[in-house]
């Protein structure tokens, strides 16, 4: 089988980072293929979800929701105890990856396509459930729950946040319109999709080159971190998923999302929170080794742990 | 032509500020401000990227010597430590001084 | 049948808008968007052109010039007298009901066809007619016509205005190219056009959102024209399509185009000619009261009278 | 037949321009339409590629270099001799007219695949090719060769700019996926291709316009210049089309690419390294004359040239 | 290094006086001036639309006092009744004053 | 609040000088730089295109009284021959000296 085209225009932009080349997409149409991305991913599962019962998705939820609070959690102490980083860099760093990555998601998800695997389309749901509660846990961890955060302003932040407006103003529309509603705005959010995917890999190898450099001054700690993180939270993921009884393909979805690490709303949220905490070494840790190491790597193996859970334990 | 001192405060720091910067202002009662977006170098590197959290902001204010002197002040209490930040003071003239 | 995805994707701007959210298309994305409306717009009104006798349409353009110029003579006794405004402010906003907005026309023009109801394509020509006259009425309103007025200046920034110039453009390029021609670039200008509508609502609900504000410092009576006049220009419109002899969808698009207000030209127009007048009133009934009011009732409703005027008097 | 859109697209932009029009596209969106468009070419190459044995190559794109070459050297001395430029303006246009125009060749593409004339798809290959030589060319006539050019930073300029990376980038696409892996991503590259290519000549119809004011300027020459050596240029490129065996189509688009000239890398490289040279005059030849002559004329005369090498001589 | 005074006078208004500012600005023979986008706020209230109704510009002209005044004094009886503006002039020095 | 006195260059160039100036710059050893991009008219014609060529970016530069004078004598003795580009010089107060 071919390689998939997005990943080679994601190699594409690292490398023309990394040769410090000029190209570089202007701001508005990197975000304009984020608003599409996202509106997409939602579309598609509002959608499935209009075919749901949304009461048995509940408990699914909560336990998605005691996943972003686990991951945090874990991440914490290693970074604190291995890592020996501040308090505030821990907390950060941690929330992070308690979090989840839109584009890793979405390469997931024309990964499993392209192989024609299937999988719950509403697993788009848990993208929007998994954002906000590592925040929440980062922002304690960093600060404790009494002192002077200002947490209602971390609120709106966060559920007023273009990503999950985005996400879930699509998850709604698809849901209400449904199946043939949507059809007539097919051309642009799912006839484009691996197109506009492909651009925005093109601009997130750019990004990522760029997060590289900090590296460098942060040795190689993180790159470890970077690296064993997401394969601790694709198994736990994975874990859920098979005890939740996905298919094999929602269970690799989850497993993506468990080890993907935030690097929008998350490292914003922080910024604003926990401004003592250094970003540049989120952002290196999340887009300069997660970010490329799920794309090429880990998502593969994380459907891999899903077949062989399934495969083995039914 | 009768015009009047001012000062002009200029702020160059982290677009992810923006809304926050402009909550602060309001409680020092300034009478206005401007923002455009920019780039730059500093003592915490090179801030050129397309998105927020890589972003700088330049706001103008222009204000009494008193308002800008507790702005500053605030600032540099508030923000220097954390934030990618410069702040620096000019002097102007203006037509309208019950307008600043 | 379920609600049209374009509308939902209005719904969704709006709520995030008035939540405060962070949403925020880039200028660059919205002006986009906009040509490529525009754009399609004109393309296929132009190819249906092509098939026409540009004689025949000869009287149907003046008398649509006629309903311009009726409308905002209509509309400016109203503000002036019930409203109390002065006289450049009634002049003003009167232009901006007396003209046409594109954004309204597309929702009617993707409401025909999901419903199947065919119309005449060509009443495309009619948008670009009706931009003009009223800004010309308004501005002789506000200032009288010998007075200072620079009207040169004026129909320049009237005839080659962006809108003017890509509808005309379109028109043109459909009308020279016909449908075979147009063929190859069907793709962006047909294929997307529903999505691309979508993703302008979005746009428009937020900045409709932000003209709402401004309305709780005009009080009641401009809320009230906002919803009066788009159904007096709407009614006037579809007498006027149903002596035209137009089909029944062309009468409905011929009541919308009537009872839809500016947000483009008008305002930036008045905005340089009648500085006087107060752009948040204007811009508060047209964007935030009379864009949503036609979007969610007001088109349907077009289309009903249509409907019974050529159901009870043919 | 009917006229093909693209052209009109452009012809309007033209207009728009002339008449001082205010339509404008966002300069995001350009650069937005320019990426798409370098890598819907490099990728349509690039797949093509996949099924050619790069070897056999080898000699054409040799050929091809001495092209670029060629062609620097003969535009030189008819700007110093005839046009009496000094050395530095001559060398920088000689150096515009020995390299490409991506839109040109998107034109010509366009029009070859609407009369349905097969060509090589691998000529995409010598558009990347051709960038280069006739700026190094160009520098060293203009500054010698001992003398205090940076040609490193030369260097790194060419080949690390946009057009090249993209270019380069999406042939390597293009040949690693092959074409059952870029079909995944067709909506966007290839499906709307055309309709990008209408955006973009609007825009360049824009741009030209701006272009034209200049000539006014600088006299007849430029305009005879910007005529005639795309013709002589063209005449040099078919003949080597034919000697390499090309078919028709691809004699054709070689004839093209030689006949056009630079807009946007020569340029930005003469204004680095010989900026005693005036960007008005090179730009006002190239965008202001060749490439309308191009789109309205070179290109037909060029597949005529074509037909009738192939014709008469085999 | 020898330098000789100027103005700068920046002028913050409405983007959709761009056009007329420029033919203002070539009447008082000023020899040149710079535009950025901008947003921002002021007794007009918020200006930061993504569209050019809502959208300000940021006008900078380096001249001499004499055409500084003037060209305030032309703002002040033409503009600033009617739209969001504002202008202040500061001093700067320029290398070359012939330019100016 | 105590404040110091330093010079604020502005540079008015062509786009396309941007790489070029961020590496004099450096060499000049200020410490920072702030970018905004822009349009304009001056003695090179009307320059406000959407490309790279037909554009202006506007530079500030914070820095001493020494490093302004040197730099823009540099400027000067290369750039403002060949190249659309203006550049004053203003005075303005900051709080933290040994950051300029
Ligand atoms: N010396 C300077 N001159 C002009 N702008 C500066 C200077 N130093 C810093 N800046 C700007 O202020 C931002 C924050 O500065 P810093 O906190 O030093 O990183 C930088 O990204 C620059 O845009
Ligand atoms: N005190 C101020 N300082 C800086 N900019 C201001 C100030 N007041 C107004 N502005 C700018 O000038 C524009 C018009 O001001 P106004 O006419 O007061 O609404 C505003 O949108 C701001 O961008
Ligand atoms: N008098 C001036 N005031 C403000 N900006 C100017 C002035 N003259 C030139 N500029 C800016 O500097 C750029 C280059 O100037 P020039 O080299 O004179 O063409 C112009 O495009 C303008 O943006
Ligand atoms: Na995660
Ligand atoms: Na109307
Ligand atoms: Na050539």
């Amino acid at each position: 089988m071919s390689i998939d085209p997005v990943i080679l225009f994601f190699l594409l932009g690292l490398a023309a980072g990394m040769l410090r080349s000029e190209l570089r997409l202007p701001p508005a149409v990197y975000e304009f293929l984020t608003v599409v991305l996202l509106l997409s991913i939602g579309l598609k599962g509002g959608v499935e979800l209009a075919q749901q019962s949304l009461l048995r998705l509940l408990p699914e939820i909560v336990a998605v929701i005691g996943l972003g609070v686990a991951l945090t959690l874990i991440a914490y102490p290693l970074l604190r105890g291995v890592g020996r980083f501040p308090r505030p860099d821990a907390a950060s760093i941690a929330a992070h990856y308690g979090s989840v990555s839109v584009g890793t998601y979405a390469v997931a998800l024309a990964y499993l396509t392209s192989l024609g695997v299937d999988f719950e389309e509403h697993i788009a749901l848990f993208l929007v459930v998994l954002e906000m509660p590592a925040i929440v846990v980062g922002v304690a961890l960093a600060k404790g729950i009494s002192r002077d955060v200002r947490w209602r302003r971390l609120f709106h932040e966060i559920f007023l946040g273009k990503s999950l407006v985005l996400l879930t103003g699509g998850l709604l529309i698809g849901w209400a319109a449904g199946p043939q509603g949507v059809a007539s705005i097919e051309g642009l959010f799912f006839g484009l999709f691996k197109g506009v995917l492909a651009l925005f890999l093109l601009e997130m190898g750019l990004l990522a080159a760029a997060q590289m450099a900090g590296l460098r001054r942060y040795g190689l700690f993180l790159i470890g971190f970077g690296v064993v993180m997401p394969l601790i939270g694709a198994a736990i993921g994975a874990a859920l998923g098979w005890a939740l009884a996905l298919s094999v393909g929602g269970t690799a979805l989850l497993a993506t999302l468990a080890g993907s690490a935030s690097y929008i709303a998350v490292p914003a949220a922080m910024r604003l929170t926990v401004p003592e905490s250094d970003p540049t070494l989120s952002l290196a840790a999340s887009l300069g080794v997660t970010f490329p190491f799920n794309v090429f790597f880990g998502i593969p193996l994380y459907l891999a742990m899903a077949q062989s859970l399934h495969g083995s334990l039914r | 032509m009768n015009t009047t001192r001012r000062k002009l405060v200029t702020i160059v720091t982290e677009a992810v500020l923006e809304k926050e910067l402009v909550s602060v202002m309001e409680r020092f009662r300034v009478t206005g401000y401007t923002v455009t977006d920019a780039r730059g170098r500093g003592s915490h590197g090179v801030r050129d990227a397309g998105w927020e959290l890589g972003a700088n902001i330049r706001v103008e204010i222009v204000c009494t010597e008193d308002v800008a002197g507790n702005l500053v002040e605030h600032l540099k209490e508030n923000y220097y430590r954390d934030y990618a930040m410069i702040v620096f003071i000019g002097e102007i003239e203006v037509v309208r001084p019950e307008k600043f």
